[in-house]
């Protein structure tokens, strides 16, 4: 009996230093393949590793800057997570990003004046509905006439972005030759971090990082303990067997998909308001992109799209160190950068290895 | 200045280096691009072209550092502020707000921004603009009279059209688009300028699509103002035959093979506003704390040489550009940058 | 000893908890027909599975025609003569069933596809077997009986020598099966050897030349079919004795629970596929509707339920017209759905036991208060339905798709009849049950009925509807073709109005009892 | 007016645009209808187009060129169905980094190669099969400008795209090897049952999907343009993958809703010469190609059913 007992608790601990292990072990062969890549290329791959690790994590001021880039990739990643969940691809969350961003701009401008801790609810608000509005559409047609989300929702980011592009060098620019909206009075901004708890180093982090964490947890907590998440993940796995639940796979649709683009909505609310302090053409670096891999590379579960989001966040802020200390030019960046995606996607090496070593560790035993 | 205070260690290394020929700088100088990075045949390249230029003659040690996304622009400036670079050139109008925001925090580094104006700009910080509108009157003066002028190529047509393709419709760009039809119309006024908008600044197989319809409706001269895209419609122009003008570069030299459509460029010697900064900066008589302009007087912008069509454009027509530049130079044309001056 | 064809030894194979195959071994002799009995889960389609080349064994030996075999693919399985025509059938919905068919060993010419010469193989080898189907009908067209011809014939295509039927009668109606069973005896003559899993004792006598009994995975007896009864067959299976025909009391019929009226609905090809059906369902009755598969009776279920959108006609439940109401608002006006396909509209396969548990109820109290879970009645009500239920798994949190057949139908009924409902609609609840599940269930539908529940029952087993129903309704062709009162006719008679005879013709007509084609 | 829009040249220029996309949709097609969702469509366009213009470069001869970007593709789709296929990983992760890899690569390549970033050199081009030019007037020739202009205008990877949606669409319906691609993508344990290798099957078809890509982007480096540009697929390969979706997962589909597109794009152009008469923003004549395909999504087109087993990784029993 109690034999039994270790054994199941050896069992658990092999499946938790598995599951810890496997991201872990995927990121070293990245790295050795990436190394290799590198010294051909000509430069030294320990200077550059240790280059990106110090622009990622190297002082508290470069952890807030990963902590600045993860932010719209966790809401882009909740956003499109969600979507996947309820069993739509949502490839338009860019789109819905601008929107959210436009929404930001314009109410920030509109509402200077009230008091902060209202102004910045109402302008979170605003971003999340008008993220969702923009996919409301695609969402329709989706449930009415079956129209693809995938085309519907990349068509309607390319024309968010045309109508953006066109309202901040028309009716929404500020003065002068730059095309962009007017700067946000201090109200409508997002705090930095280091401004609410003193505890926090000088960076550019900002409260929108807290609040897509916050998001996640809820987004996981509706999808396991609400019938609204119940309901998206019945249909996303089966529409029949919803239908035949009572779930009407339209209304979820439409519902899922809103809630998809409230999240990406919010990811372009606090780039406006937590990062540039206004509006321009070109103010996302293809978040709501992104975002697909993040959610993916957390299989789709929101706590996973944290530290998905901080993965990319990481190797974003560290690449430009990487590129001023190891002279690493900027696009071997973006290939080590693909290795290392594809190898956390790639468990399966990883746990082949994995399997591997623990065979030869018990077979030496 | 800067150029008084005790250097660090990367100074010293640079200085250990540097072969004892030219004029000696202990002067450190760096760029951050755009997100667009080296190789835009634009104000990256052009930036780093000045950069490069110092280097050879005033011995000044270089750096580029380019932005893989908006991100990245704070944080670079950073990085070189504190690996003790002198003088940090920031291009491109995106980077105007964190220009603005980064040079009160690095007194003793000089910042100098491409295409920025500062509404405030701190004693260590210039904006560098350009009146690209000045010089692209100018090539609509060649354009508009070389549209009529069906002896002078076989190319040019009996349609008294050219046309203007854009990258994005953003203001910088309408400038191009706005002096290059206000020229043409100077001196042809029945001239008809059709002006077209990629949408983007690197899709070259869009920006020579918007070339040949161009060409098919009847347009003989083209000018681009669209990046790398605008390659694209240099390749149209040799497809259909139509003349072409450059812009930013003297792109004669910058795209090869293209000596034989390209009537002139539309230049913006980014490279000598920045050359000129760092020569300042090492001569002690930087100025910060303004926006200067260049122009066609500060020789900051220009229209390139005709290279192969030395020998076929019509005297008329440089005459009609002398002209029309000392009128610029004189103030009694003052050609508007934005649609309304249409 | 005459050597066996095949030959399985000491197969043993694992899932995550659960052990499947315990040192299992079998053996086939040429032209034999060997049935494979045993609960619900015991690991007869694991041990098939083995066999075929889709599960590879953690030990144990397969060996064809005396020799050692290593059988890791199903192409392996195919060259050494196996065939399999799976329970849940391997077949490519939107594809014809001539491509189905002569999939990965086309008649081909360069890679181009010989369509001629490939109609007249399939025509050869249906006509030869007496398997006749239309070789340019979409799968997804045909009825499951026609569908699992086309399994047949696909192993026969590819020169089965043994062919394993896993379930294959599960989905068949009495006349289906007979045509099965002839057409299984044919192949033995042909030289054939057959593994016939079964859940159905009668049949196993009937077909079998010898018979294994598993339980939990393993073997647990064998005998041949001539040495035993139906009785002792279920005392192997289950370890006790089986009841097969529950006692039930006379029907005391109550208030009216559900009127259909006058119902006509469309399929998805908008060709009619309930043609004016009206009948009543009463308090404590059973009302059963026999019919061949594709005679309406799915739509019948779905326009009742709100699946599907009515041409005309009206539906109430307790005098409430429900006609245009969603499925929600029927669920939530008292009626339970057990679905005849519960793959697709029984559960979400990837779902665990304790979601799966809840579909359809997850808005209601105590499942949920306001649109939040109260999951600890959820997990207590999941463990309680599993108990009573009889569901063996590993535990409530198993993916529903790793249930086996029978169990995913158990957590279909101990969700549909744990809903205490009004009217409980059941389709085929049955399916795939072996002969102690059965049992059971009859008996929950009977507890159901004495509790004053109508029960509109839809199936095509003919002694299902025997053994529970107060009133039998024989649909053919969309319409009510005749009623019958319990015990007033004999199976004959009902399979006679199954497939289309009327009181005015004496015969049964040969050619519509082939196989539902409907509007072809 | 309407006669200085509706011109030959017009559709001439919309089968010009719409090439790269139907290209790369029907590759996506292929790639689907075996199971496998290939958003990577737009780098192996980008690594095809650098291959073609490097290859040209060094051999002098854009056939050749043509024949490294086709390889190019078909590699960068074998890394994809590696990691995909064998490993299991997400597809779309995996495409993904493929996106990004293509993007570092060409980059980093390019400045290895020609020693700058940005734009490399131009390279000998595939030129227009034929270069007869049209002429004449009156009636009969203006005739032969249209026919010209649409029919004998083009350069050769034009008309393969045409003849590759045609031979597409009947491989599809007519192969052994269209008859399994279509099995692997609704029910691939169905295929793998008959003794289908699903395997072997999917890495033919994502492999097939990145020479076509490799095609497209030669199509974009090679004829369009003549030389490499950063990033110069330009999302193509994301309007791609949604063209393939709009042509309900046909070879010919995806061709037809590509010169949907291609035709948007080229109109948008024409009335942009009018912005005289039509006084709206250029921003608006951009968005036309988008808001016209959603348009007609939901007017005409209607429920597009995916292959059913797309995106799933094959795990065997
Ligand atoms: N990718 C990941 N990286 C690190 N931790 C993770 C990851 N995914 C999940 N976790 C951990 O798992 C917990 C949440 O997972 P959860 O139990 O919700 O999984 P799940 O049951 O699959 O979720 P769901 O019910 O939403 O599908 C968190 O506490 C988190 O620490
Ligand atoms: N893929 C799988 N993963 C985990 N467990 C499985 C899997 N397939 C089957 N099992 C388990 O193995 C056992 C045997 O299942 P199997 O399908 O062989 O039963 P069976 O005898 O065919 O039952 P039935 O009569 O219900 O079809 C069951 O407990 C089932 O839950
Ligand atoms: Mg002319
Ligand atoms: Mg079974």
């Amino acid at each position: 009996m109690a034999g039994k007992e270790a054994k199941r608790m050896g069992d658990r601990l092999a499946v938790a230093a598995e599951n810890v292990g496997i991201p872990f072990i995927s990121v070293l062969i990245a790295i050795a393949i990436a190394s290799v890549i590198i010294w051909i290329a000509g430069f030294d791959p320990v200077a550059a590793f240790s280059a990106l690790w110090k622009g990622a994590f190297g002082s508290g001021r470069q952890i807030g800057e990963t902590m600045l880039r993860a932010t719209p990739l966790m809401f882009t990643g909740l956003a499109v997570a969600y979507g996947f969940r309820a069993g739509l691809f949502n490839i338009g969350a860019e789109g819905q990003l601008f929107m959210g961003g436009l929404a930001a701009a314009y109410l920030g401008i509109v509402l200077a004046g009230l008091p902060a801790p209202l102004n910045i609810a109402i302008m979170l608000v605003a971003g999340a509905a008008v993220g969702a509005a923009w996919a409301f559409i695609p969402a329709l047609l989706k449930a009415k006439v079956g129209a693809h989300e995938v085309i519907t929702t990349m068509m309607f980011t390319y024309i968010g972005r045309y109508l953006v592009s066109w309202l901040v060098t028309g009716p929404l620019k500020a003065e002068g030759q730059i095309p962009q909206t007017e700067k946000l009075p201090l109200e409508s901004t997002l705090p930095r971090l280091h401004e609410v708890f003193a505890f926090f180093p000088d960076s550019r982090a900002h409260m929108g990082f807290i609040i897509a964490i916050v998001l996640a947890v809820v987004v996981w907590w509706i999808l396991k303990y609400t019938t609204l998440g119940f309901e998206a993940r019945a249909v996303g796995f089966n529409p029949w067997a919803s239908e035949n639940s009572g779930i009407s796979v339209s209304a979820t649709t439409v519902k899922a998909l809103c809630i998809s683009g409230a999240l990406a909505g919010l990811a372009g609310v606090t780039e406006v308001m937590g990062v540039h302090g206004r509006l321009f053409d070109q103010f996302s670096s293809g978040f709501g992109f992104t975002g697909i891999a993040v959610a993916l590379l957390a299989k789709n579960n929101p706590i996973g799209v944290i530290f998905a989001a901080i993965l990319f966040g990481a190797l974003s802020s560290g690449s430009g160190t990487m590129q001023l200390e190891a002279d690493v030019p900027s696009k071997l960046i973006f290939i080590i950068q693909a290795l290392i995606i594809f190898l956390v996607a790639a468990e399966q090496l990883a746990k082949w290895i994995v399997g591997r070593t623990r065979k030869g560790v018990t077979e030496s035993a | 200045s800067s150029e008084d205070e005790p250097e660090d260690e990367v100074t010293d290394e640079a200085t250990t280096e540097e072969v004892v020929d030219e004029p000696m700088s202990d002067i450190v100088a760096a760029m951050v691009t755009d997100t667009g990075g080296l190789g835009d045949k634009s104000f990256n390249d052009l930036s780093y072209a000045g950069l490069e230029m110092a280097e050879d003659e005033l011995g000044v040690e270089i750096k580029a550092l380019e932005s893989n996304e908006i991100a990245d622009y704070e944080p670079n400036i950073d990085q070189l502020a504190n690996a003790g670079y002198d003088v940090i050139f920031t291009v491109g109008f995106l980077m105007t707000d964190t220009t603005d925001l980064k040079a009160p925090q690095y007194p003793e580094i000089v910042f100098g921004g491409i295409d920025q104006f500062s509404a405030e700009p701190a004693s260590n910080q210039a904006g560098l603009l350009f009146r690209e509108h000045e010089a692209a009157y100018l090539a609509g003066v060649v354009a508009g009279l070389a549209t009529l002028d069906t002896d002078m190529d076989d190319r040019i047509n009996e349609d008294n059209i050219i046309g203007f393709v854009g990258g994005m419709d953003i203001p910088p760009v309408e400038k191009f688009e706005v002096g290059f039809t206000l020229g043409a119309k100077s001196v042809n006024p029945d001239v008809q300028v059709i002006s077209l908008y990629v949408g983007d600044f690197g899709d070259q197989a869009k920006a020579k699509e918007l070339a040949l319809s161009l060409i098919d409706q009847g347009a003989d001269v083209i000018h681009a103002a669209a990046g790398l895209a605008g390659v694209g419609s240099i390749t149209a122009c040799q497809e259909r035959g139509a003349l072409f003008i450059g812009v930013d570069a003297d792109q004669y030299l910058t795209v090869d093979g293209s000596g034989d459509v390209m009537l002139t460029s539309v230049v913006k010697r980014v490279d000598q506003a920045v050359f000129q900064t760092v020569k300042a900066v090492v001569e002690g008589t930087f100025v910060g704390g303004t926006n200067t302009e260049f122009g066609l007087a500060e020789d900051g912008v220009g229209l390139a040489p005709y290279h192969d069509f030395e020998d076929v454009v019509p005297a008329a027509i440089t005459e009609a550009v002398d002209a029309a530049r000392a009128d610029i130079l004189s103030g009694a044309i003052t050609v508007g940058a934005s649609r309304d001056a249409l | 000893m005459q050597q066996s064809l095949v030959e399985l030894r000491e197969i043993t194979k694992v899932f995550p908890g659960v052990l499947a195959n315990d040192r299992v071994s079998l053996t086939l002799g040429a032209g034999e027909i060997v049935a494979l009995l045993g609960e619900n889960g015991a690991g007869k389609t694991t041990l098939m599975n083995v066999l075929y080349g889709l599960l590879s064994a953690e030990s144990g030996e397969i060996l064809v025609d005396g020799e050692h075999v290593d059988i890791k693919s199903p192409q392996q399985a195919i060259d050494l003569g196996i065939g399999m025509v799976h329970q849940h059938f391997m077949l490519v919905e939107p594809l014809t069933v001539m491509e189905n068919i002569v999939m990965g060993i086309e008649p081909s010419k360069f890679g181009v596809i010989n369509y001629p010469a490939a109609r007249r193989a399939v025509l050869e080898i249906s006509q030869k077997y007496g398997l006749e189907v239309d070789p340019d009908a979409k799968i997804h067209d045909l009825p499951v009986g026609l569908q699992q011809r086309v399994e047949i014939l696909k192993a026969l295509y590819r020169g089965a020598r043994t062919l394993i039927l896993d379930e294959p009668t599960a989905v068949l109606t009495p006349q289906e099966v007979r045509e099965l069973f002839a057409v299984v005896r044919s192949l033995v003559n042909e030289g054939l050897s057959v593994v016939f899993i079964t859940h159905k004792l009668d049949e196993v006598l009937s077909i079998a030349d010898r018979v294994v009994v598993m339980r939990d995975g393993a073997v647990v007896g064998e005998t041949r079919s001539a040495d035993t009864d139906t009785a002792g067959l279920a005392r192997m299976m289950v370890g006790r004795d089986v009841v097969f025909r529950v006692e039930k009391d006379p029907v005391s019929c109550g208030d009216t629970v559900l009127e259909v009226d006058e119902l006509r609905v469309r399929d998805e090809r908008k060709l009619t596929a309930v043609d004016g059906v009206s009948f009543t369902v009463c308090e404590g009755e059973v009302v059963a509707i026999a019919g061949v598969s594709g005679n309406g009776q799915t739509e019948l279920v779905e326009s009742i339920m709100g699946l599907r959108r009515p041409e005309s006609g009206h539906v109430r439940l307790r005098g409430k017209d429900i006609t245009h109401a969603r499925a929600r608002q029927t669920i939530a006006a008292g009626v339970s759905h057990v679905p005849e396909d519960r793959h697709r509209r029984g559960m979400v396969l990837e779902f665990d036991l304790t979601e799966n548990m809840i579909l359809g109820d997850h808005r209601r109290r105590p499942f949920a208060k306001w649109g939040v879970f109260d999951q600890k009645v959820i997990n207590e009500t999941t463990a309680k339905r599993i108990e009573d239920y009889d569901v063996r798994t590993p535990s409530a949190r198993v993916l529903g798709s790793t249930l086996s057949g029978g169990n995913q139908q158990k957590v279909v009924l101990a969700r549909e009849l744990g809903r205490d409902p009004e009217l409980l609609i059941a389709a085929q609840p049955t399916r795939g049950l072996d002969v102690g599940a059965i049992e059971f269930v009859h008996s929950r539908i009977l507890d159901e009925r004495r509790e004053g529940k109508g029960i509109l029952l839809v199936s095509l087993e003919l002694e299902e509807v025997q053994s529970l129903a107060d009133r039998i309704l024989v649909m053919y062709k969309g319409r009510i073709v005749k009623e019958f009162a319990a015990g007033e006719a004999s199976d004959e008679d009902i399979g006679f109005y199954m497939t289309g005879g009327s009181d005015s013709s004496a015969t049964v007509d040969e050619t519509e009892s082939k196989g539902v084609t409907r509007g072809r | 007016m309407l006669n200085d829009i509706i011109t030959p040249d017009l559709f001439a220029s919309a089968i010009r645009m719409a090439t790269p996309l139907a290209l790369a949709a029907i590759g996506g097609t292929i790639c689907e209808r075996s199971g496998i969702v290939n958003i990577a469509l737009e780098g192996m366009m980008l690594v095809g187009a650098f291959a073609g213009v490097v290859a040209s470069m060094f051999f002098g001869n854009a056939w050749i060129g043509v024949l490294f970007a086709v390889l190019a593709g078909a590699l960068m789709a074998l890394i994809h169905a590696f990691a995909s296929i064998t490993l299991r990983a997400d597809q779309v992760v995996s495409g993904t980094a493929i996106n990004i890899l293509a993007l570092g690569l060409t980059g980093f390549l390019m400045e290895v190669i020609y020693g700058h970033p940005g734009t490399t050199d131009p390279v000998a081009r595939l030129l227009p099969l034929f270069s007869a030019s049209p002429s004449g007037d009156g009636f009969f020739g203006e005739i032969w400008r249209w026919v010209y202009s649409i029919f004998f205008s083009h350069t050769p990877i034009v008309y393969m795209a045409i003849l590759i949606a045609i031979a597409g669409q009947w491989a599809l319906y007519k192969t052994t090897w269209g008859l399994r691609l279509r099995a692997l993508g609704e029910h691939p344990r169905a295929a793998d049952t008959v003794g289908i290798s699903v395997t072997r099957g999917r890495y033919s078809a994502v492999v097939i999907s990145g020479a076509l890509g490799g095609l497209a982007g030669a199509n974009l480096s090679l004829e369009q343009v003549g030389s490499f540009t950063e990033n110069m697929t330009n999302g193509r390969g994301f309007i791609a993958l949604a063209a393939n979706i709009f042509g309900r997962w046909t070879p010919g589909g995806s061709y037809g809703a590509s010169l949907l597109f291609g035709f948007a794009d080229a109109l948008q152009i024409k009335l942009q010469l009018f912005r005289d008469v039509i006084t709206i923003p250029s921003q608006f004549f951009l968005m036309l190609p988008y808001v016209l395909t959603v348009v007609v999504l939901a007017g005409v087109v209607g429920r597009a059913v995916a292959p059913a087993a797309v995106g799933k990784p094959y795990e065997k029993g």
